[in-house]
């Protein structure tokens, strides 16, 4: 265990402020995700977690602050210039194309790569006259293995409003590491399962952060999963941030028992 | 019992990605087509060309278009038959203006100004969405209504603004007869369905159903929903121009804008959704359930009255259509909402199950 | 101990959606007046179908009870519209929330109280549920949709408390919250239950706080009832711990280090 | 089995314009089983099948195929819908099937020699217009008076109102007056804007090309912002009494040219109707309708489609069924004199008709008739449209068409066949 | 300057016609979500049952008065509205709970096709006459200052003024009433509000109803204008643009909509339409009310359109 290289910083967040209306979700919220790490954050519902993932995908335009990613400063970022940049995410209610099959969701992950173009797309054909076609067994190769990785391969076909919540959010997961991110956003990917499935669920996020290098940025309330599988945590409290350090000194931090983990932990 | 994909494995992901991978959908689509081109000439009679056949290849052709923007991208256009009228009145100037201009030139020129007419209005679709595009759609129909009546240039400077076009012919061969008409209006429609099932199983259409389903999610993962929204309505206006092109030229042979008037892009949006939405084949169930069922229950009534011996006038029969047409309309969105493709869909895989249900 | 009366009584029900797809084969539990039960299973075992049947929403989605019968307090209700349930005391909270989005958060909760005519009761009611969920008062004036999620499944709790039920479906009311919110929404479930012999039929995940707090737990898996038993007992079942408590052996097992290999279900024998 | 000579009806008992042409029909109808009652064609029975158009092209083009063929072939079309004619008129000649505009469609086809089936017969728009235009200078005392004057059209915005507009830009351009277009988009419900540049303009006189509800509506616009009525005037699509029944009062003094015939209770042919007809309980509409305007102009297509038939009987055999293609013949052929049509009924409704191989209309009559609150009263004498205008126009409309499809006149021996 | 005013007064009132029915829209989608494009229908329908019923009943009881004639046919054709909704909401709407919109809009067409069939079959496809003894002839204002004064349709003012009252009565409804709250609760999501005991088969059948009321009023005012016909379906596609730029969830937003679009449209006939030939006042009026929407894509007053992640 613990072989893993922890990185330099890759992704840097300082003095982000973020509010809708009268409502401050975020207030000067600073903190980095090195390379290859797992980051947890978590704080109580209502902090502002989801919001400061929405800034860093370029969903919220944060009123004030700065994003570095890689070197690269950004006051705020679009949606597809983050994705191209190779960060995905999931979502926290859920945020899958309902009316699409397990495979063409996961096949929407690789869009970005794919370079054939409209009229190649028509006239794609059997004979390989074009290209199209063969692009798009390439890409599904590459999403069968994560169909298999996520042991899904009974529902491939399946459109994904009929799948059982659970597997919902693995298909979530998929569709996002088909786009082979280099930082992966979790928003409470584990949220519904039972400690069986928790326990799968976390075996994914570990091994992709194990064999393909990923580095995680992970919401999630189940402190069991967060304090086992991250390597250090950020806490949020009412958009403020009141805590962060590994796991073993987020655990003693007194702010944030008393904000959120309760005596009982 | 017969109707299984057992025992058809596939060895490859292309074999997988086949439009139809269960072998007796193959063989049963190629029989079809079979039939609609040869059988159905030898069979059928004018009147089943003219008034059935050839007004359901061209709608049905519009359809696909209209369920590319409406069924896979999700967003909703009263504006089809505008559409189609960009694609009439702009073949018919292609084709009058420019000397010796062949046939399928002048119609898919039609469909490029379509194109273009469809990408114009299509721009508040990045900002406005749902009913409230659909209502703003309707701008293009009646913009479109009012300037191919108004402006003389579109018609030629013809008085009456009617135009006609005649003396239609292909590579030498003439576009007369309802036969022939009738395998120019298939051939067109096979390819462009072809074409379109193509687009909406690869990446172009998974953008577009992408932003159908969720637009957040999709611009998350690198999706631009100004190209995904905007290429939608490209490829669809080119389609429904072309079939309005058709619809002119084959079908009508003289029109005015009155052929292309908001009923007719209700008559569209009806297609795809009682044929369902997001599926090609359902825009062809649509289309015929539109085209054929008014004109059956139109026949069918005063028949079934003289069975009992009662005469009904024209207006009582053409009421009553209207009110079973409507009904029958209601009647399928509760049996299915999701239209005769899912219904079709559900049957086969009752098939499938058959006869050992679970 | 008396037989206590028998609120919710499900009989040998069959769920099928859109005319094919069957998931519930045979289900069939019942829940004691003043008591709580749960369903527990993983994803898709159908536990909010099988809920969705009692409180016959099933028609939005599809889907029909084809056999079986479900009584309350021993009359049929499978014909009866949600209205009329909850008119009977009987209200679902669903899972994933379903707030009013473009009701604020206190119109949500108000919203709650349709089918009650007394002013001063709902009033009083209403500081109930801001009493046991103080963050509900601070955001009562956004709109739910703008609230996180956590907010979101608090209003919908809420909402259903504002009904003053009798019987309460709740369909994973875990999920999503912090775990002291999660302990709280717990120890309001039973100081429901206690003060106001409210009844209610949790569909769970997280076993755990279920088993904990249940009397009654019934296992789901693939549309049927497995196992079944109080909840002391299930807490000590040994493949109860290892599937659904993570606890194979007795110790908490780390989620780093759960082995990808599984051993087989015993009932799935 | 009867002999039976089949005209299809293409009716338009729904939609927008059913209060019009619902008593079309119901004359057409009735006329054609006077005509049976009075033993037929030389003996052979007519038929009629109607096919709903509402009003609509395609529909209109579906029931002609769907009708064509019935019953032995179709004899000949009316469509009573100048949209269905414009689509007509490409698909006839193929099918050897002669086609009746009385009053409506294209006007250059009374051109014989382009249009060899289709049979503007007894008048067209651009006759309307040059009648309509008549009687307003006649009543100002000569067509100098017109000059400097401003007369408005209000027209259907379609090619039904437009094919109106050349007739009178050309008169227009002979006597000095200006006019003012304002086109009226179908149905016309909504015609505050058209009535508030009427009231800004201040035309002197009115004139509308409306069908069907665009009518009424433009007449209670007109009474709700204070034109007078008196310079109203309408052509024959927008004077019956559909139109006007509802303003009532408010209508007075509203005028309408007519084609020939107007309400007509008291003529030969309708008591003929009355008696032999809806007395014996077979009418097709209600009784207080016969005689109306619409219903007459019902009566008198049916009429000529059946004189048609029985001037080609005189070539092809008397007491035959005619084909389509025979029946052209009789409609090029046609003499309706006086006396013809006094024994028909019509005295006193229609004046003679006679057809050529180049003159496919025969006639170019028109009355005007004025609304007095509650009915119809003639206001002018008989008019006649200028023929040294419009046939000029007809021929090089006519012309035109032909050289874009590439057409060559008719041989003088084809007029034979 | 008279002419401009004339032009705006016009647009105005004709705005606040247009309002009238798209009050009607707005009611039942704030109500249950759904766009109802039976409007048009019903507005229709409801006034061929007051035409004829006020031409029926005199003659079926016997009596003269047009007044009572009147009174007993609004009863009458409120009745028929309510079994109207009644059975939409028990044949069609109740085997549609919780189907997405486009769904229900088309099930709402199906609506359409059957209630026109059904109007005409029952009450003929005539002309027929409203007659509430509105004054049709127009009346001059400010004679003094213009010479010919400003010319105003009575008959409008009068609509206009029902239409305010009816506007300001559902406004209180929505904004006061428990129900008005459980309306807006079955917009959002029908399954939740059938989880907590909001009945929407009742609910349904209320909105309905008010909504045929609604279009009983627009019906009598439009039928009184215009006569009683089937072209009187075709006004709703006048009153779209307005729903959409007032909003489709504001009451409110159907009268300024309506009257923005009225003098819009009018005003642009009037001064723009001579320029290019005529007849733009129907796109103007849907490009007017295009260009609003893209820079308030729910419209003027419309609820915030939520997409959340
Ligand atoms: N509307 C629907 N149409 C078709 N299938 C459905 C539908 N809803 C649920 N199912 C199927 O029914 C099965 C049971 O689903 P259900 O939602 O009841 O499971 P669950 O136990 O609540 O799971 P979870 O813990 O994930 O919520 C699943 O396999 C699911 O795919
Ligand atoms: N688009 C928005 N408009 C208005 N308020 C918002 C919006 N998005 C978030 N908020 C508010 O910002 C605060 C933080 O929300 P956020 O969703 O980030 O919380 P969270 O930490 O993810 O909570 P949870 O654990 O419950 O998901 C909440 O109070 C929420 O109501
Ligand atoms: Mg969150
Ligand atoms: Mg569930």
């Amino acid at each position: 265990m613990s072989s893993k290289k922890i990185g330099d910083v890759i992704l840097d967040v300082s003095n982000i402020s973020l509010s809708f209306g009268g409502v401050k979700a975020l207030t000067n919220i600073s903190f980095n995700v090195r390379e290859h790490e797992i980051r947890a954050i978590i704080g109580p519902n209502g902090a502002g977690k989801s919001s400061m993932l929405n800034c860093i995908n370029g969903v919220y335009q944060p009123q004030q602050g700065a994003i570095t990613f890689r070197g690269q400063t950004f006051k705020h970022m679009n949606s597809r210039q983050v994705a191209e940049m190779g960060i995905a995410r999931t979502f926290q209610n859920l945020a899958l194309f309902k009316g699409m099959s397990v495979i063409d969701n996961i096949m929407t992950g690789r869009n970005l790569r794919i370079k054939s173009n409209l009229f190649s797309q028509a006239f794609r054909n059997p004979f390989g006259i074009g290209g199209a076609e063969k692009e798009e067994v390439k890409h599904r190769e590459f999403v069968e293995h994560i169909i298999d990785f996520l042991e899904i391969q009974a529902y491939r076909k399946t459109p994904v409003g009929q799948l059982p919540y659970g597997l919902q959010k693995r298909v979530d997961l998929g569709r996002a590491l088909a786009m082979e991110p280099q930082v992966l956003l979790l928003d409470e990917p584990m949220a519904g399962m039972n400690v069986e499935e928790k326990q799968d669920m976390s075996r994914f996020v570990l091994d992709v952060n194990d064999e393909f290098g990923t580095t995680v940025v992970l919401i999630e309330h189940d402190m069991g999963v967060v304090m086992d599988i991250s390597d250090r945590v950020v806490v949020l409290d009412y958009g403020k941030k009141i805590g962060d350090g590994t796991p073993d000194e987020v655990r003693n931090n007194e702010d944030v028992i008393s904000a959120y983990l309760g005596t009982s932990h | 019992m017969f109707y299984r994909e057992n025992g058809q494995f596939k060895t490859s992901y292309s074999a997988d990605q086949q439009i139809f991978p269960i072998a007796q959908d193959r063989w049963a689509i190629l029989g079809l087509i079979a039939i609609a081109a040869i059988g159905v000439p030898l069979l059928a009679d004018e009147y089943l060309f003219r008034a059935i056949f050839i007004p359901f290849l061209i709608l049905a052709l519009a359809a696909v278009g209209v369920n590319i923007l409406v069924g896979f991208c999700g967003q909703i256009s009263l504006g089809s038959g505008a559409f189609m009228a960009v694609g009439a009145y702009m073949a018919y100037n292609t084709f009058v203006r420019i000397d010796g201009m062949p046939l399928i030139v002048a119609l898919l020129s039609g469909g490029f100004f379509a194109t273009l007419v469809g990408i114009f209005f299509g721009i508040p679709s990045l900002r406005v969405k749902g009913l409230y595009l659909a209502v703003a759609t309707l701008a293009a129909q009646f913009f479109c209504d009012w300037a191919f009546s108004r402006i003389n240039w579109f018609t030629n400077n013809s008085t009456s603004g009617s135009v006609a076009v005649s003396g239609l012919e292909v590579f030498g061969l003439p576009i007369q007869t309802p036969v022939q008409k009738y395998l120019f209006c298939l051939s067109f429609l096979v390819v462009f369905a072809l074409l379109a099932k193509n687009l909406v199983r690869s990446a172009i259409g998974r953008e577009w159903m992408a932003i159908r389903d969720m637009d957040v999610a999709a611009s998350v993962i690198g999706i631009r929903p100004m190209y995904a929204k905007l290429s939608a309505f490209a490829v669809s206006s080119f389609i429904v121009g072309v079939a309005g092109g058709l619809w002119a030229f084959v079908h009508l042979g003289s029109w005015e804008p009155a052929a292309f008037s908001i009923d007719r892009s209700f008559q569209l949006l009806f297609m795809v959704i009682i044929g369902g939405m997001g599926s090609i084949m359902g825009s062809l169930f649509g289309a015929a359930f539109i085209v054929v069922l008014p004109i059956f229950l139109n026949q069918f009534m005063p028949w079934a009255g003289s069975l009992v011996g009662l005469e009904i006038s024209t207006a009582a029969v053409s009421h009553t259509e209207f009110m079973i047409f409507g009904a029958l309309i209601v009647w399928f969105l509760i049996v299915e909402p999701h239209g005769l493709a899912k219904l079709w869909s559900i049957g086969k895989q009752k098939l499938r199950l058959w006869p050992f249900p679970h | 101990m008396s037989a206590p009366n028998i609120v919710l009584n499900v009989n040998g029900i069959e769920v099928i959606y859109n005319h094919v797809i069957l998931v519930l084969k045979g289900v069939s539990l019942n829940v004691p007046e003043g008591k709580i039960a749960a369903i527990l299973g993983g994803n898709g075992a159908g536990k909010t179908t099988t809920l969705r049947a009692i409180s016959n929403l099933l028609k939005g989605e599809r889907g029909e009870v084809t056999k079986g019968s479900i009584e309350l307090r021993g009359e049929r209700i499978e014909n009866l519209t949600p209205a009329d349930l909850v008119n009977r005391g009987v209200v679902q909270v669903m899972e994933g929330r379903h707030c009013f989005a473009h009701l604020t958060i206190e119109e949500n909760l108000l919203t709650g109280s349709y089918t009650r005519k007394d002013k001063g009761e709902i009033a009083a009611n209403l500081d109930k549920v801001y009493n046991y969920f103080p963050r509900l008062k601070t955001r009562r004036t956004s709109q739910a949709a703008y609230t996180s999620g956590g907010e979101q499944q608090m209003c919908a709790i809420g909402r259903a408390i504002m009904a003053n039920p009798s019987v309460v479906l709740l369909d994973e009311p875990s999920m999503g919250l912090a775990p002291q919110i999660v302990e709280e929404v717990f120890e309001i479930v039973k100081d429901l239950n206690q003060k106001e012999k409210v009844t209610f039929l949790i569909a769970e995940q997280n076993t755990n706080m279920a088993l904990r707090y249940a009397d009654y737990g019934y296992i789901m898996e693939s549309g049927r009832i497995v196992m079944d038993g109080a909840a002391d007992d299930l807490r000590n079942n040994e493949d109860v711990k290892e599937f659904y408590l993570g606890m194979g052996g007795g110790e908490r097992k780390s989620f780093k280090d759960v082995k990808s290999y599984k051993r087989r279900k015993r009932w799935l024998a | 089995q009867d002999k039976v000579q089949f005209f299809p009806v293409l009716s338009g008992r729904t939609g927008p314009v059913a209060p019009n042409a619902t008593p079309w029909a119901n004359g057409h109808n009735d006329y054609m089983k006077l005509v049976n009652v009075r033993g037929g064609i030389n003996g052979v029975k007519t038929l009629v099948e109607e096919c709903e158009t509402a009003y609509a092209t395609d529909r209109g083009v579906e029931c002609y195929e769907r009708l064509k063929g019935k019953h032995g072939g179709a004899t000949v079309f009316q469509p009573l819908s100048t949209g269905i004619t414009f689509a007509l008129t490409e698909k006839i000649p193929t099918d050897k099937i002669p086609m009746i505009t009385s009053g409506y469609g294209r006007s250059d086809s009374a051109d014989g020699g382009i249009f060899k089936w289709n049979f503007p017969l007894i008048g067209h728009y651009w006759v309307a217009g040059d009648t309509v235009l008549q009687h307003i200078a006649n009543k100002e005392g000569g067509w100098d008076k017109l000059k400097g004057k401003k007369i408005a059209v209000g027209y259907h915005d379609s090619p039904f109102g437009k094919e109106l507009l050349p007739i009178m830009q050309e008169r227009a351009a002979m006597h000095g007056f200006s006019l003012q277009l304002l086109p009226i988009p179908a149905p016309g419900v909504e015609q505050k804007s058209i009535w508030l540049q009427v009231r800004q303009q201040r035309p002197d006189f009115v004139v509308l090309q409306t069908w069907g509800v665009m009518t009424p509506t433009a007449i209670k616009e007109a009474v709700a912002t204070g034109y007078p009525r008196e310079k109203m005037f309408g052509t024959w699509w927008s004077g019956a009494e559909p139109d006007l029944k509802d303003v009532g009062a408010g209508a007075k003094g509203y005028s309408a040219v007519m084609m020939q015939h107007g309400a007509e209770f008291n003529s030969p042919v309708v008591k003929e109707i009355l008696e032999k007809v809806h007395a014996k309980g077979q009418g097709t509409g209600p009784k207080e309708e016969v005689g109306s305007v619409l219903y007459m102009r019902g009566v008198v297509g049916a009429m000529l489609a059946v004189e048609g038939v029985r001037a080609a009987q005189e070539r092809f055999g008397k007491g035959k069924v005619i084909t389509g293609e025979q029946a052209r013949w009789g409609y090029e052929n046609l003499n309706l004199t006086q006396a013809k049509l006094d024994a028909l009924g019509f005295k006193g409704v229609m004046r003679p008709v006679s057809t050529s191989c180049q003159d496919h209309m025969g006639s170019a009559w028109a009355r005007v008739h004025t609304w007095d609150g509650s009915k119809f009263v003639w206001a002018s004498d008989w008019l006649q449209a200028d023929e040294q205008i419009i046939r000029p126009m007809v021929k090089a409309s006519a012309d035109k068409y032909a050289g874009e499809k590439k057409l060559a006149r008719r041989a003088a021996a084809d007029c034979q066949s | 300057m008279a002419f401009f005013l004339e032009t705006l007064f016009g647009g105005l009132m004709a705005g606040m016609l247009y309002s009238l029915v798209a009050l009607g829209f707005v009611l039942i989608f704030k109500a249950s979500g759904v766009f109802n494009f039976a409007q048009g229908a019903m507005v229709l329908f409801a006034a061929l049952a007051m035409a004829r019923f006020s031409e029926w009943i005199p003659q079926w009881l016997g009596f003269e008065s047009l007044l009572l004639a009147n009174v007993l046919a609004f009863i009458v054709a409120a009745a028929c509205m309510f079994v109207v909704a009644w059975a939409i909401e028990r044949l069609v709407l109740r085997h549609l709970v919780n189907q997405e919109g486009v769904t229900l809009l088309m099930a709402t067409l199906g609506i359409t096709y059957f209630l026109d069939g059904l109007g005409q079959t029952i009450f003929g496809s005539e002309i027929y006459q409203i007659n509430v003894g509105m004054p049709k002839e127009p009346v001059f204002l400010l004679q003094n200052t213009f010479e010919g004064g400003i010319l105003i349709s009575q008959e409008d003012i009068i609509a206009a003024l029902v239409a305010a009252c009816l506007v300001a009565v559902l406004a209180l409804f929505f904004q006061k009433t428990s129900t008005g709250r459980a309306l807006r609760a079955v917009a959002d999501d029908h399954q939740a509000a059938q989880s907590i005991g909001i009945p929407l088969n009742r609910i349904w059948v209320i909105v309905w109803c008010v909504a045929g009321i609604t279009a009983l009023v627009a019906g009598i005012i439009w039928g009184s204008k215009l006569g009683v016909q089937f072209s009187l379906t075709t006004v709703a596609l006048r009153a779209l643009p307005v729903i959409i730029l007032g909003g489709l969830t504001s009451v409110p937003g159907a009268i300024i909509g309506g009257l923005i679009i009225g003098v819009g449209e009018k005003l642009s006939e009037v001064y723009l339409g001579p320029l290019v030939g005529g007849g733009i006042e129907i796109w103007f009026a849907y490009m007017l009310a295009l260009v609003f929407l893209l820079f308030r894509p729910q419209g003027l007053f419309g609820e915030k359109i939520i997409d959340r992640v």
